[in-house]
């Protein structure tokens, strides 16, 4: 069930109430989902904490993007092309570590892009109940519930001047 | 004092004024875009003609190995900085103000990479043989050398360049979404449906979002900094004087930014006036990049002083020479020219009623940037004319047409991407904008609260 | 790629000294267990050169250097890998032509510590185990940072498609190539190779009757030509030969950036000492530390008696 | 395979030692001898074929007269590279640029390939019988024959020849040769080339003598040079000076140099002999005399150098013996220049050189092969000839007058005034444009050929005092463009053999070719050329062509006493005319000489040693003149005299005397080829007729000109950079030490 907003004061009061009351089949933190156009830092807040695990990608793509590199240098230098360069020792450490420093960026950022796509749970279909308005101005709540909390639902969406309600049966 | 942006400006508006942007072009956009193709096209014919008769066509020689070439890679180098400042410094900063102009200064970085990339293609002897400086497993296990600033440069270009593609999608996607929402069913609809990557602004989405959006800039900002001062590198490791200077990297990288910025500021009016961005590209933005920009070329003066006087002070004739040279010799038109649009154009925007003034602005961005291009320059070649081997000095060397072609067309090629990029993405952050207003509006409501509160 | 592999070469090559390295560490082994060092250097005594361009010329046709042409010699495009440089004293600004002129040989000094070998983003440009500095024409990209960072700038790029240009090598003064080695296409890199083509033939030899290359068995096409015999050519780590014996007799020390004598000069100098007779070679540019391998002897000229 | 059947030693016989002929394919082999073309694989080569291993087969330099042994080197039946003999005591293993280009004249794509009879192609028969045809009935008076240098058995064909047609007329012209020199020494020293021991000499004062470059015999005394320069010899290290208007190569290596007014070179050797005599050294009364009016002051005056200078000289050539003073081209161009050249000679014999630095040459004992040398009288009697329209056939060989004679001796139009002219001609140049007849000549390459030194080198490792040597010249490949039907090119030794044949048949019916003819007159004398006499004959001549160098036991010419020195009286220089105030120079450059190899692109490319020019003419001009009259580098001004003008790029130069200006000779032809046509201007044109008053010498300095800016401007092609020949105060670039300041004793 989606319910539209346009005013963020009303939404929030919307995730409270829900949250308080005690409906059948309804988990706030799992069943309760906010699309909204822009970022709120406040809807994490009132939604609650929810861990985001982005940075360990970060951290394991850097460090992957790091020792990938070193050891691509120094392993090509010491083992398969060792040639004397202007008197420079054949795995020189100070060049070798320009390039492990931005294999060291590369990694991280095409990880923790990844980690992105992963935790966010994207490319991913469409739900059905969306609406256009939400990338423009309105904040949308989608609650899943069993069928006999509807009713409970659209009333406390309807208290607070829900601009439209969508409802979408079974699965 | 003026505000960004209004703050009761309806989100709807937004996406409407934004949207436009990207529906059937206005006549003059399609001059630009065949005057820009029409540049690139005669930069195309140059290089046919560089690539069938060898590099002396562009007239270089011994000692002057690199010409134009290098000079105008470092400089489109440098202004792909801008993005990554606007994007990543200020948004780590929490400047808001950033948020209407910062998407078309990232494109602008990621282009200003693309069109810097082809000049390492267009500097090459054997550019057909550039795929032996990637690090390929070859049957003969034969690596390309890393130790040598040029791969490190390949390299860093290459992480800036995906990086900065990524970081331009990713800050995208909402807006993408907003495309796919409003525009009407067609071939573009479909484009922004796979684009969106099926966002729906739910909460986990913009949690992810969040966090992701500000690892990539936490990354960005030091791989920007990397990038320009590898560039630098390329010379400062040499051993060449007037390029083997401890503080060329931190040089490089502020005329990078001043670079960048000046090139904002010229885009920056360049669209609103096109797109009737007027809403968003605000003067007041604007003027807060003057001021940036005012600031960043007093940093860039400054280096450049240090720089000569760090050699003036040196017991290093040869590098003094060769600064004599750049300021005495056949160089010396040049060499003021730079320090005139460099160090002295931008006093102009100390005055405010220049600020916002955007016929001066305009002007003065384009000699900044001209001021720039001819910094490079002027490192690139009087170090060649004037090196340690007295013999081989040489004064007289001047760039060929073919050379200058290929440097013009690189400016149409920049000019062409850009310009399918603004019929493509949205190039105001449309979300952004629509935060920055909230926020706006949110922190005034407080306000007045709390005034009301105090009475 | 083993990790012991890895481990092993990494210790092993972990000099940071250029003449200490003596190469891959079964470089040149004879069967019989004998293993040769090589460390091609050069001595040129400039009191000798004439400047008469022998050398270059000969170096034309050894080394397939093509003729570019009036236009293109205006445009700096020359392709001589050894040039005859001609100074004139200096008084107030203004040439002197009383004690003549003078000539200066300059070709590619084969640095021990080159700085074109490092910059280079291909590794086309490498130091072999005898001491040269290699151009590896196949591998060249053209990037030129290599001509970037010589300090003596005598490294020439292929700006055209010399050899098939009409007047390279016009039918047939094409037959005159030298087999030995390649002509290079346009966008590569070349250089001075120290007669390369000429000291495989020799090592070869020696390789084959198990013995050291004598001294005297390898001359470079320059060295060959020089009327006054200006140019020497040998492995300096050989004691016997004539170079490693003119090198240590003028005091050049291939792996010391200040050499000794010329401390103990600038020390007397500074003690207002009159320094006694000296010995006079040097290396150009020394003070940058390339490790030059090409000695010069300075030349002499008799001041008071005319 | 068509024909497989000869063995090894048919293969000598057919390659001839040394190996004439591997083709350029690879597969067919012509034979000198008979002409027979046989198919061989490439299976089957000759034992010493290996591919990718050179052969060297010895022969001799043709790019000048100094005639130097050389190593060419061959690899699968190409010439790569020419390399100097190291058994020679000419050159002994060394060469210089010019005669490295030498290969480039084999390659040379401008070659002529086929006989010409006005301009169209004829075959060889027809050309023969064209000149059988036009000798018909013309008397032996009205043939000439032109000639440059020649020598060994050509030479003595040539001379049989012209005997056979009854003529006298063998002129041999060289346009820029010692001959006045030559004169003098002959009065001087009883010689007209003595032996200079540049090696024994502690002073060597060198008046415009470019030994190092281009005079008599550059590559035999750069050796000289680099032994009088070491520290370590008992003499000590020899000292340099150099006395001449404009600096040569060899004034450029000069310890001092100085540029002295044009044509008082005499005059500042007369004040020497007057400073040395006032420094005590004992003067012969006859010379004493004739230099007692030139003091020091008066010298100072007349020649521009300082006279402390002079006494500077005088005190170090006292001090130091043996010395050695040297006369050369710049001192004998001048209308005195006999009296110059013997003034100078006059100082050997004060300073006691003669019979120390100053020796006796040995020759070889055949007189019919030393050289005729040439001279440039040789070409004023010629075309005196001419001009009568005394001749009706004109042979040239290896000499370009129609280029360098002086426009005013209007050679080219009495050149056309002789009935029937033959070039033998390598180019189409100048000379073999105005002919009827070009006959195609094979390169020294090609060609077989004996060459007997005009400067006979001094013994070495060995040799006995009175060493001689002739040099072979053998073929070292096939001929680039061989006699099939009638065309290719020839050897100069087979067109007079042929030619001999139409006058003496029977005489010369045993010879198929010049080969033939050489190889027996060879073993003819063979006990002269060191064989005994029941030595046979294959391995004699094998081993003699294998070498290259057939040493003998040469005939001693003796210094005899010297002419006295009562006439020697130099006038003072003469007033500079208001019209044309400056002096020309023509300069002789080591890679461009007169001209003849203009069309090597090497020559052409490696800069002159002194200005670094390429592909070009140059006006040299004193720094101090060129300010007087406006003039800037790369000025294109016109130098003109009262015989002509050319115009070319005006070059600032600080090693000439302020009075002259300098233009190289050898460039700016007309006719020759793709390298050398139009490249510079052609400074011998505009000569003044001004001749030297004993010999009749064509005085090469005596022009007077006028230099005037036409306005146009270039940037000279150059070597050199922007800064010229500075080296911006760096310090280690080309160091130079005073000689007291090093010890050079014990030098390796």
């Amino acid at each position: 069930m989606l319910a539209l907003y346009n005013n963020f004061d009303e939404a929030e009061k919307v995730v409270s109430e829900l949250r308080s009351a005690d409906i059948k089949g309804f988990n706030a933190d799992d069943d309760l989902t906010v699309k909204s156009p822009i970022e709120h830092p406040e809807v994490e807040e009132f939604l609650g904490d929810k861990p985001v695990k982005v940075q360990w990608f970060t951290l394991v793509g850097a460090v992957m993007g790091g020792l990938l590199a070193f050891f691509l240098i120094s392993g090509s230098q010491a083992s398969f092309y060792s040639q004397m360069k202007g008197g420079k020792p054949i795995v020189p450490i100070p060049p070798n570590m320009v390039l492990t420093y931005e294999m060291f960026i590369l990694g991280g950022v095409y990880i923790t892009v990844l980690g992105f796509l992963i935790c966010a749970g994207l490319p991913a279909r469409r739900s059905p109940l969306y609406s256009a308005k939400v990338s423009e101005d309105q904040i949308g709540i989608l609650v899943k519930a069993d069928e006999s909390a509807a009713a409970t639902l659209k009333g406390i969406f309807a208290k607070h001047k829900a601009l439209e309600i969508q409802e979408e049966a079974g699965r | 004092m003026t505000k960004d942006i209004r703050e009761d400006i309806a989100w709807a508006q937004i996406n409407q004024d934004v949207m436009k942007s990207l529906e059937n072009p206005r006549k003059l956009y399609w001059v630009i875009l065949f005057a820009a193709l029409m540049v690139f096209s005669v930069g195309i014919g140059c290089e046919i003609y560089q690539y069938i008769e060898g590099m002396g066509v562009a007239n270089m020689n011994n000692p002057h190995m690199w010409g134009l070439y290098i000079a105008t890679f470092i400089f489109w180098i440098g202004m792909s900085h801008s993005g990554t400042l606007l994007s990543a410094i200020l948004h780590l900063m929490h400047a808001d103000w950033r948020k209407p102009i910062y998407r078309f200064a990232e494109a602008m970085t990621t282009f200003s990479l693309m069109t810097a990339g082809l000049f390492v293609a267009v500097h090459l002897g054997r550019v057909w043989q550039i795929y032996y400086a990637l690090p390929y497993p070859s049957e003969r296990w034969v690596w390309p050398n890393f130790q040598s600033p040029l791969l490190w440069d390949a390299m860093a270009i290459f992480t800036y360049l995906s990086s900065s593609v990524i970081f331009l999608y990713i800050g995208s996607i909402p807006d993408f979404a907003i495309a796919r929402d409003n525009i009407h069913p067609g071939w573009r609809k479909k484009l922004y449906s796979i684009l969106a990557l099926g966002w729906e602004g739910t909460d986990r989405q913009w949690r992810n979002f969040r966090v992701t959006y500000l690892t990539v800039a936490c990354f960005l900002i030091p791989l920007a900094v990397s990038v320009h001062s590898i560039v630098a590198s390329d010379f400062a490791m040499s051993q060449q004087p007037g390029w083997h200077v401890t503080s060329f990297p931190p040089y490089f990288v502020a005329g990078a930014l001043y670079s960048g910025c000046a090139a904002i500021i010229t885009l920056f009016i360049i669209l609103r006036y096109v797109f009737k961005f007027e809403e968003y590209m605000t003067l007041p933005i604007l003027k807060k990049t003057v001021r940036l920009t005012f600031a960043i070329a007093m940093v860039w003066t400054y280096l450049n002083c240090i720089e000569f006087a760090s050699v003036w002070y040196s017991h290093d004739q040869v590098a003094k020479d060769v600064l004599i040279q750049k300021a005495t010799g056949p160089y010396a038109p040049f060499w003021w020219a730079m320090i005139f649009c460099g160090s002295v154009v931008p006093f102009v925007m100390m005055f405010k009623r220049f600020q916002t003034n955007i016929p001066v602005m305009f002007a003065v961005s384009l000699l900044l940037n001209l001021g720039m291009w001819l910094e490079r320059w002027m490192i690139v070649a009087p170090t060649y004319s004037h090196g340690y081997y007295p013999w081989t000095w040489d004064h007289d060397q001047w760039p060929s047409l073919i050379q200058w072609g290929i440097v013009f067309g690189s400016f149409g090629w920049f000019t062409l991407l850009f310009m399918v990029f603004c019929k493509i993405v949205p190039s105001v952050s449309m979300y952004e904008v629509k935060e920055m207003v909230y926020h706006r509006s949110q922190a005034t409501k407080k306000k007045q609260l709390g005034i009301e509160g105090a009475h | 790629m083993s990790v012991s592999n890895l481990l092993e070469n990494w210790s092993k090559f972990r000099h940071t000294h250029p003449v200490e390295d003596k190469g891959h560490p079964d470089w040149e082994a004879y069967p019989s267990g004998l293993k040769t060092d090589i460390k091609w250097a050069m001595a040129i005594d400039l009191d000798a050169c004439t400047g008469c361009n022998a050398c270059s010329v000969a170096c034309y046709a050894e080394n397939n250097l093509p003729v570019v042409g009036k236009e293109k010699y205006a445009h700096g495009q020359e392709m001589h890998w050894m040039r005859i440089e001609r100074y004139w004293g200096e008084e107030n600004g203004e040439f002197k032509a009383e004690q003549g002129a003078q000539f200066l040989p300059m070709m590619c000094q084969h640095c021990e510590a080159a700085p074109c070998e490092t910059v280079c983003p291909v590794g086309a440009t490498n130091h072999t185990e005898d001491g040269l500095n290699s151009q590896i024409y196949n591998r060249c990209i053209g990037s030129r940072y290599c001509s970037a960072n010589c300090p003596f700038k005598v490294r020439y790029f292929n700006w055209y498609n010399y050899p098939e240009q009409e007047e390279s090598w016009p039918a047939p003064m094409h037959l005159q190539l030298n087999p030995d080695l390649t002509v290079r296409t346009k966008g590569v890199m070349e250089k001075c190779t120290f007669c390369k083509q000429r000291t495989y033939v020799a090592r070869n030899n020696a390789r084959n009757e198990e013995r050291e290359v004598a001294d005297g068995e390898v001359q470079t096409a320059c060295q060959q030509a020089c009327p006054t015999g200006a140019i020497s050519f040998g492995n300096l780590h050989d004691p016997s030969s004539k170079v490693a014996k003119q090198w240590a007799q003028q005091g050049v020390d291939i792996i010391k950036e200040v050499q000794d004598k010329d401390k103990e000069r600038e020390k007397m100098e500074h003690e207002g000492k009159e320094p006694e007779k000296m010995v006079r070679g040097y290396r150009i540019l020394e003070e940058l530390r390339p490790y030059p391998s090409v000695m010069y002897l300075e030349r002499v000229r008799e001041e008071s008696a005319v | 395979m068509i024909e497989n059947d000869f063995d090894r030693r048919d293969f000598l016989k057919v390659l001839g030692w040394g190996g004439t002929a591997v083709a350029l394919s690879g597969c067919g082999y012509t034979s000198i001898e008979d002409g027979k073309e046989t198919v061989t694989s490439y299976v089957t080569l000759p034992s010493y074929v290996v591919p990718g291993i050179s052969n060297y087969f010895n022969s001799t330099c043709a790019q000048c007269e100094a005639g130097c042994n050389i190593m060419v080197r061959v690899r699968e039946g190409r010439a790569l590279k020419s390399e100097g003999n190291a058994a020679s005591p000419i050159n002994r293993g060394k060469m210089c640029g010019l005669g490295q280009a030498g290969i480039q004249a084999h390659y040379n794509p401008d070659r002529v390939q086929t006989p010409l009879l006005n301009g169209k192609a004829v075959s060889w028969d027809q050309a023969l019988k064209e000149i059988e045809g036009k000798l018909n009935g013309v008397k032996g008076d009205e043939v000439a024959f032109i000639t440059g240098t020649m020598s060994g058995h050509a030479q003595a064909l040539l001379g049989n020849y012209m005997d056979a047609l009854g003529s006298k007329n063998h002129f041999s012209y060289e346009a820029v040769s010692p001959a006045v020199a030559r004169a003098a020494n002959k009065k001087a020293y009883g010689v007209a080339m003595p032996r200079f021991r540049i090696d024994k000499a502690k002073v060597v004062v060198s008046f415009g003598a470019d030994f190092l470059g281009a005079w008599v015999s550059p590559v035999y005394f750069s050796q000289a040079y680099a032994q009088f320069r070491k520290g370590n010899r008992p003499e000590g290290r020899g000292v340099l000076v150099q006395i001449e208007p404009k600096m040569t190569l060899t004034g450029a290596n000069a310890d001092r140099w100085l540029g002295i007014r044009p044509g008082t070179e005499g005059i500042f050797a007369l004040g020497l002999i007057n400073a040395l005599g006032a420094a005590g050294v004992k003067v012969p009364a006859d010379i004493a005399a004739a230099a007692k009016d030139y003091n020091p002051e008066r010298v100072g005056t007349d020649t521009g150098v300082a006279f402390d200078q002079i006494n500077k000289l005088a005190a170090l050539l006292k001090e130091r013996t043996p010395s050695l003073v040297l006369a050369g081209t710049a001192a004998e161009g001048y209308a005195y220049g006999s009296q110059n050249a013997m003034a100078i000679a006059m100082l050997n014999h004060v300073l006691g050189n003669v019979g120390k630095t100053v020796e006796a040459p040995a020759s070889v004992p055949f007189p019919q092969l030393a050289p005729t040398v040439g001279s440039r009288s040789a070409l004023t009697a010629l075309n005196a000839g001419l001009a009568a329209g005394k001749y009706k056939v004109v042979f040239s060989y290896g000499a370009n007058p129609v280029y360098s004679a002086p426009a005013a001796m209007k050679f080219k139009d009495n050149f056309g005034k002789a009935g029937f002219k033959v070039a033998f001609a390598q180019y189409l140049d100048e000379t073999a444009k105005a002919a009827d007849l070009v006959l195609p000549l094979d390169s020294a390459m090609e060609e077989w050929a004996t060459v007997v030194p005009e400067y006979m080198p001094a013994p070495y490792e060995g040799h006995a005092e009175n060493y001689a040597q002739v040099s072979l010249r053998q073929p070292v490949m096939e001929k680039l463009y061989p006699n099939k039907e009638g065309s290719g090119t020839r050897s100069v030794g087979d067109i007079l053999l042929a030619l001999l044949k139409q006058r003496k048949p029977e005489a010369y019916k045993g010879f198929d070719d010049f080969y033939a003819y050489l190889r027996s007159a060879v073993l003819e004398k063979k006990t002269v050329f060191g064989a005994a006499a029941k030595d046979d004959n294959d391995i004699f001549w094998n081993d003699t062509v294998g070498k290259g160098i057939v040493a003998l036991n040469g005939v001693t010419a003796k210094l005899a006493g010297r002419a006295s020195a009562s006439e020697l009286a130099l006038p003072a220089p003469a007033a500079p005319d208001a019209a044309y105030p400056l002096r020309l120079i023509p300069s002789v450059s080591a890679s461009m000489r007169d001209g003849r190899n203009a069309n090597e692109p090497w020559l052409q490319e490696s800069p002159d040693p002194l200005t670094t020019i390429v592909w070009d003419s140059w006006v040299e001009i004193h720094p101090k003149t060129a300010a007087k009259l406006g003039i800037v580098e790369g000025d294109i001004v016109d130098v003109s005299s009262k015989s002509g003008s050319i115009k070319a790029q005006a070059y600032l130069f600080p090693g000439i005397h302020p009075d002259a200006v300098s233009v190289p000779v050898g460039y700016g032809h007309e006719a020759m080829g793709r390298y050398a046509n139009g490249t510079g201007a052609n400074v011998f044109a505009m000569l003044d007729p001004v001749f030297d008053k004993e010999t009749g010498e064509l005085a090469l300095n005596e022009t007077a000109v006028k230099i005037s800016k036409t306005g146009a401007r270039v940037i000279i092609v150059k070597e050199e950079g922007p800064i010229g020949g500075s080296q911006a105060g760096r310090k280690k670039i080309a160091v130079k030490v005073s000689a007291g300041k090093v010890d050079l004793t014990k030098e390796v």
